[in-house]
């Protein structure tokens, strides 16, 4: 039995700025997994962090990782050619399997959009199995927007609803916070909702959802916790019994409000 | 087993002799405080009449340890794993709530095998013994008494004897000795009797009583959060000290230039301020709400995970609280 | 008139801020003022109303070098005022910290502040770069130092196992012998830096002064015993009325004259005063035909070279008969009293007076070996000076600077205490 | 890189302290020059990229100088008590960073060395170096020390800063708070706690009071009153 602690070495393969503070790596070897699932990255003498995957095969994957301290900094530091420690991958994974035959709603903010890249991937490879789809993405500032490169081609399958805070010079689509263009889906009859964004947004997204009459089972959310082990052992990410490393860290919304843990506390999603 | 054993107090020197032939021994020894330590040398083992200081905890999950060493090469890194090969392990002179202990830590450490743990945990022989008379803090009765489900051997002091129960093959093999006798029906009345007497004590002194698996998820709101969370320093020992809390923090530290180092893990606590921390919230961040977290950790969320407390009722926290934290105060009121 | 000014506005190696100045007229010296420009401190207020078991933690401030003499000293005041027993077994164990810590002090002096002077280097960095092996040594020997400190001591600097009557912890056999083996093991290294330290060329200049040590009469006691003068010996009870403290107006710290003589404490007034070198050190001072009582002033080096074999002997003699240290409950018979301990720092003498009253700090007075060096210091500069006053300026300041080094001043304890100059404003 | 080792007015223990490193300097020497270092250094230099400062300024010339160094260095580092929170000087001296901006502190009386190794290593690789959130208890409990404060001590542990390793406990000595408190340290609730231990309160803010840390003033003013 292999120890689960112990990292494999990953090589960065290329380096893909996405926006100011975001960069997509390469690595290689690349692992199979379900859309949703993450990875324990290591660098070597910083620490270890976790990141969804936002694309790739056995090959190869992809990791779009946002500068926010001391791995994350480092990692940006790194050139082509240079080593990492993998570990994974961890994570259910989105119920992609449900979506089938039904409408699928996408609600990203921010890095959010990582971990639903493979969904979207997923979408347009088996569009056939889906009836309407529609993916709703926010960021601060059109700079910040994640994947730019990859919307023409996405939009051959679904419906792209972009918004920001902050406009800049030439953006000519929507501002103001994702919740308001969540109104935008009434049409949607037997929707599957994923979403993935800071705490803030998924909460306010969600009761629009549910105003809009949503069913809150059908509403899918990927969480954030601290991870030290991300195999379920070394409690950080525990929450009322589960592990959000290995239970999660994707749970339908009923089943996460009941275990969000109230008063006195930074909520995540719903308070 | 339908056959008991027992075996006189003298020759019990000559059957741990025995042992540590085959095994490395650990048992309890009293240096400033009672702990379990590796044994050389059957006279340093000091059976107390209760619990030790600290519990069997260290033995399978130190407090401090290294998962891996790294060293920088041209292409890439070489690990190396620190799992250390096994040691065949007898544990001696534990008692009830310690024993009981492990069978929850082998729940949460073993979900998903932890190597490091189950390496040193694996066929791992438990002799353990009754508790004499119990310590002030004591209240393993709450959770079911002073006898655990699962041991190898259990010894009871009966005067000249310990009555000896058989709980396991192991076991058996292990008393099949010459140093064993045959217990007569009158010694196994003696060593109930034994039990039962203290076990009234504990009941007597603690004074409470679970239920299996009790609702207490309607407290969540409760005054006393606020009451326990203006007092509580956040110092974490009550974490450190209790058998069953298995949280841990992982760091890597490296030599001055980062072209070699290690990755450790140290134990943690729930208290503290940084534990539930990432990189956009601190989910925890009030004091009161952490405070609620390890107490629901033990008695609610636990039952939700594996259908049992995750609380043996050594009452080692409760010695420890600085600020007088007593749990079962605490779990009193819950069940109100 | 040929006038001439000398100014070191910050004289470097040594332990604290000080400045020198000497003015020359016509070849002769007018004024030499060693000032000690160190901000102000407070101790002596600083610890009054302080509970008795944090003076030693306190007083261990004054000083990061001589701590460990500091805190000895102050606990044996505080015992001395409380009426504490002392057993032989703690005493022993207080004299092998003060033995490593003397020892490591005076490394550090030799190796890191007085060395680079008959070198010709800057400092014990460039040092390093011509000659790694030796500097590597004078760490080794520094480690060792320490490491013997921290056994008993919990730490180098700042120990924290140091009770009144006694020691927090237990220590053990294994850490005595451990000593033992850490003192044994550098020995041969400590022999070695004698031979370096007698061997090199100091100034020559001599002057007749009076020394001032503790006295047993049976060896170069570190830890307790009388205090004695070329003239006199009396009770350290007594310091009073033979040591006088004064301020002057160029300096921060006190002066302090003995029986209205300037005075020299340290490593050569040990010597001077007691002789009683142990053989080994004794064989060395012989061989490299250097004699006490000596009034070379620049002497103080070799004479810490020769106590760093001498005390490393009594060491492992102390170490050698040691028991096991459990600690216990200390009694304290009285929360009122007046205590006075007078013990050899590895600068000199350092005397601790306290009243305590209700368990607190009534009254201090803590004279620093510094303070007692410091006009003896002035005095053999102006000698010096005088002698080589038609050199060039440069040659003058490197030789004042060697023979102050010599002293090797603890700039931190002579101002403890501030008497004189104004306030900052910024305090 | 180029460090530099200033002392303000103190003890000079965190030098003493730094030469202790003993040989790990000879390595540190590989990766930074030490330019300023009065204890040991007859030539002197600004800038430095790295300054780190021990003591406290206790006169003009020492907030001129301290004003100087920080102009003439990238990263100032606290060095020790004094600097880092005041210390057991005089209790009316303000620590460095009410003068300067300070980019790190290193606690304790002296620092911890490995602490400072921690940090070096953290400039040399560019890695994140913070002050830890919790005690010198939760150092002292994983060493499994047994408690003074149990035992009848006024022990500073539970609001002290982690990083010393439980050095005091560990010696058999209740922690007298040199590193100063952590910022989630529920302090007024120590307060209380040692009193009903029976401590005076007199006692307690003595101990309180020993390294006149700034951030303890409230709490010694709020037990002035009770
Ligand atoms: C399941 C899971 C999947 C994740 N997937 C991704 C992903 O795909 N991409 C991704 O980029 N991240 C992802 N994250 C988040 C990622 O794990 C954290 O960003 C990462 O742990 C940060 O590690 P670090 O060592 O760089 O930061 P640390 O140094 O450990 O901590 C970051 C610190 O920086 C500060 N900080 C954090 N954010 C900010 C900010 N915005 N502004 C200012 N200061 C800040 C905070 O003080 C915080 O404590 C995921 C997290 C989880 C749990
Ligand atoms: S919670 Fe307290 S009583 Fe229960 S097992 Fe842990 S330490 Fe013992
Ligand atoms: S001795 Fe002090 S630091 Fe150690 S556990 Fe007790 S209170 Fe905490
Ligand atoms: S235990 Fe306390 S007093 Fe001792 S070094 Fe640590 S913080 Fe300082």
């Amino acid at each position: 039995m292999s120890n689960p602690y112990i990292p494999s070495i990953a090589k960065i393969m290329d380096i893909i700025d996405e926006t100011p503070d975001t960069k997509t790596f390469v690595i290689e070897p690349g692992l199979s997994f379900k859309p949703g699932q993450f990875v324990e990255l290591t660098v070597f003498g910083y620490g270890e962090a976790p990141f969804s995957i936002s694309g790739g095969n056995e090959d190869s994957i992809e990791l779009s990782i946002r500068a926010v301290g001391n791995v994350t900094r480092k990692l940006h530091a790194m050139k082509i050619g240079e080593h990492i420690g993998i570990r994974g991958p961890f994570g259910n994974g989105w119920p992609l399997e449900k979506a089938e035959g039904r409408d699928l709603l996408i609600v990203a903010g921010g890095i959010g959009l990582a971990p639903l890249k493979p969904v979207i991937e997923w979408v347009c490879k088996n569009r056939s199995k889906l009836n309407e789809v529609t993916l709703i993405y926010g960021a601060r500032k059109p700079s910040l927007l994640l994947f730019k490169r990859m919307f023409e081609e996405w939009k051959k399958c679904m419906n792209i609803l972009l918004t920001v805070d902050e406009p800049e010079e030439g953006w000519k689509g929507e501002v103001g916070v994702v919740t308001k263009l969540c109104g935008k889906v009434k049409e949607f009859s037997d929707a599957l909702t994923f979403m993935c964004g800071p705490p803030v947004m998924m909460k306010y997204a969600s009761k629009t959802l549910i105003d809009l009459g949503f069913s809150p089972d059908d509403l899918y959310l990927s969480l954030e916790r601290n991870m030290r082990c991300g195999i379920g052992i070394c409690g950080h990410c525990a929450v009322s019994g589960m592990y959000v490393c290995k239970d999660g860290p994707i749970f339908p919304l009923d089943e996460a409000l009941k275990f969000i843990e109230k008063p006195h506390e930074v909520q995540g999603v719903l308070d | 087993m339908d056959t008991f054993v027992k075996i006189a107090k003298s020759k019990l020197k000559d059957f741990l002799q025995h042992i540590m032939e085959n095994y490395t021994l650990y048992a309890p020894v009293k240096k400033k405080i009672s702990r379990f330590e590796r044994i050389e040398d059957p006279s340093q083992i000091c059976l107390l009449p209760n619990r030790t200081e600290i519990s069997l905890k260290p033995i399978f999950l130190p407090p401090k340890e290294s998962l891996f060493r790294w060293k920088k090469v041209e292409d890439g890194y070489i690990i190396e794993d620190c799992l250390n090969g096994k040691e065949k392990k007898v544990i001696f002179g534990a008692k009830g709530c310690d024993v009981a202990s492990l069978k929850i830590l082998d729940l949460y450490m073993m979900e998903v095998s932890d190597p490091y743990y189950a390496s040193r945990r694996k066929d791992t022989i438990i002799i353990g013994i009754t508790c004499e008379y119990p310590r002030e803090s004591c209240f393993c009765t709450a959770f079911g008494g002073m006898i655990p489900d699962e041991y190898d051997l259990w010894l009871t002091d009966i005067g000249d004897y310990y009555f000896v129960d058989i709980g396991s093959e192991r076991g058996k093999e292990l008393v099949s000795m010459e140093l064993f006798e045959r217990a007569s029906p009158e010694d196994e009345e003696r060593k109930r009797e034994k039990i039962e007497r203290a076990e009234q004590e504990i009941r007597k002194m603690a004074k409470i009583e679970l239920e299996e698996y009790q609702d207490m998820e309607d407290k969540f709101e409760d005054k006393i959060w606020e009451e326990l969370g203006d007092i509580c320093l956040s110092c974490g020992r009550c974490n450190l000290i209790c058998p069953t809390c298995h949280c841990f923090d992982v760091r890597d530290i490296t030599n001055l230039d980062g072209s070699a180092g290690e990755r450790i893990r140290v134990w943690d606590s729930c208290h503290l301020f940084e534990f539930a921390k990432t990189s956009a919230e601190n989910f925890r961040r009030d004091r009161r709400a952490r405070v609620r977290y390890r107490i629901y950790d033990k008695f609610v969320f636990s039952v939700k995970r594996y259908k049992l407390y995750a609380c043996v009722g050594c009452g080692r926290c409760i010695d420890s609280c600085h600020a007088g934290i007593d749990i079962r105060d605490v779990l009193r009121r819950l069940i109100r | 008139m040929v006038e001439k000014k000398i100014e070191i506005k910050e004289i470097t190696k040594i332990e604290g801020h000080a400045n020198l100045t000497i003015e020359i007229e016509d070849d002769r010296v007018k004024r030499v003022a060693f000032g000690i420009h160190e901000g102000l401190r407070h101790f002596e207020t600083l610890i009054i109303g302080k509970r008795y078991h944090y003076l030693p933690e306190l007083t261990s401030r004054i000083c990061g070098i001589c701590n460990v003499a500091h805190q000895i000293a102050s606990i044996r005041a505080v015992e001395d005022a409380l009426g504490i027993e002392v057993s032989e077994q703690v005493k022993d164990l207080r004299k092998l910290m003060l033995i490593s810590s003397h020892i490591q002090s005076h490394i550090l002096h030799l190796y890191f502040l007085a060395l680079p002077d008959y070198i010709g280097v800057e400092s014990a960095i460039e040092l390093a770069r011509k000659d790694i092996k030796l500097v590597k040594k004078a760490f080794k020997l520094k480690e060792a130092c320490n490491y013997m400190t921290a056994l008993i001591g919990g730490r180098a600097v700042h120990p924290c196992t140091i009770l009144p009557g006694g020691f927090s912890k237990r220590i053990t056999k294994g850490m005595i012998d451990k000593y033992l083996k850490k003192m044994r093991e550098i020995y041969p290294f400590l022999l070695e830096s004698a031979e370096l330290f007698l061997s090199l060329d100091y100034p020559p200049y001599e002057r007749e002064s009076e020394y001032v040590a503790l006295r047993d009469g049976r060896g170069i006691p570190l830890y307790e015993g009388k205090i004695a003068t070329m003239h006199a010996v009396f009770d350290a009870h007594e310091y009073g009325e033979h040591i006088k403290e004064r301020a002057v107006d160029y300096s921060t710290a006190k002066r302090s004259l003995i029986d209205g003589r300037d005075f020299m404490v340290g490593a050569l007034a040990r010597i001077n005063i007691n002789g009683k070198l142990r053989e080994d050190a004794r064989e060395l001072a012989n061989r490299f035909g250097i004699r006490f009582p000596s009034n070379r002033v620049a002497w103080i080096n070799p004479a810490q070279a020769l106590e760093n074999v001498h005390y490393a002997m009594e060491a492992m003699e102390i170490a050698e008969n040691l028991k096991e240290y459990e600690p216990e409950k200390i009694e304290v018979p009285r929360t009122d009293g007046e205590g006075v301990a007078a013990i050899e720092a590895p600068r000199g003498l350092l005397i601790h007076h306290y009243v305590i009253e209700k368990g607190k700090c009534r009254y201090a007075n803590i004279i620093t070996p510094t303070a007692m060096n410091a006009e003896n210091i002035e005095r053999s500069l102006e000698g010096y000076v005088s002698k080589i006053a038609d050199e060039d300026d440069g040659f003058i300041r490197k030789e004042a600077e060697k023979v102050i080094r010599a002293y090797d001043p603890c700039v931190s304890c002579s101002v403890h205490v501030m008497r004189i100059g104004k306030m900052s404003t910024f305090l | 890189m180029n460090i530099g080792i200033f002392s303000l007015s103190c003890c000079e223990g965190c030098s003493v302290e730094f030469l202790n490193m003993e040989e790990e300097i000879l390595d540190i020497l590989n990766h930074f020059g030490i330019e300023n270092f009065r204890l040991v250094k007859e030539v002197n230099k600004l800038p430095v990229d790295v300054a780190f400062v021990e003591g406290v300024p206790a006169n003009e010339n020492e907030v001129a100088k301290l004003l100087e160094i920080r102009r003439n260095s990238e990263i100032l580092v606290a060095l020790g008590s004094c600097s880092a929170t005041g210390g057991v000087l005089a209790p009316g001296a303000k620590p460095v960073g009410h003068y300067v901006d300070v980019d790190h502190c290193l606690y304790g009386c002296p620092f911890s060395r490995d602490e400072l190794k921690e940090f070096l290593t953290s400039i040399i690789i560019d890695k994140a170096f913070g002050k830890k959130e919790y005690s010198v208890c939760m150092e002292c409990s994983l060493l499994e020390n047994g408690c003074l404060l149990e035992e009848g001590y006024l022990c500073m542990g539970p609001i002290t800063v982690a990083g010393c390793n439980a050095l005091c406990p560990s010696n058999g000595k209740p922690c007298l708070g040199c590193r100063g408190s952590y910022e989630d340290a529920n302090l007024k609730s120590h307060a209380k706690i040692l009193l009903d231990k029976g401590f005076s309160k007199d006692e307690i803010i003595d101990a309180f009071s020993l390294f006149s840390h700034r951030d303890l003033r409230e709490v010694i003013e709020w037990l002035k009153r009770r």
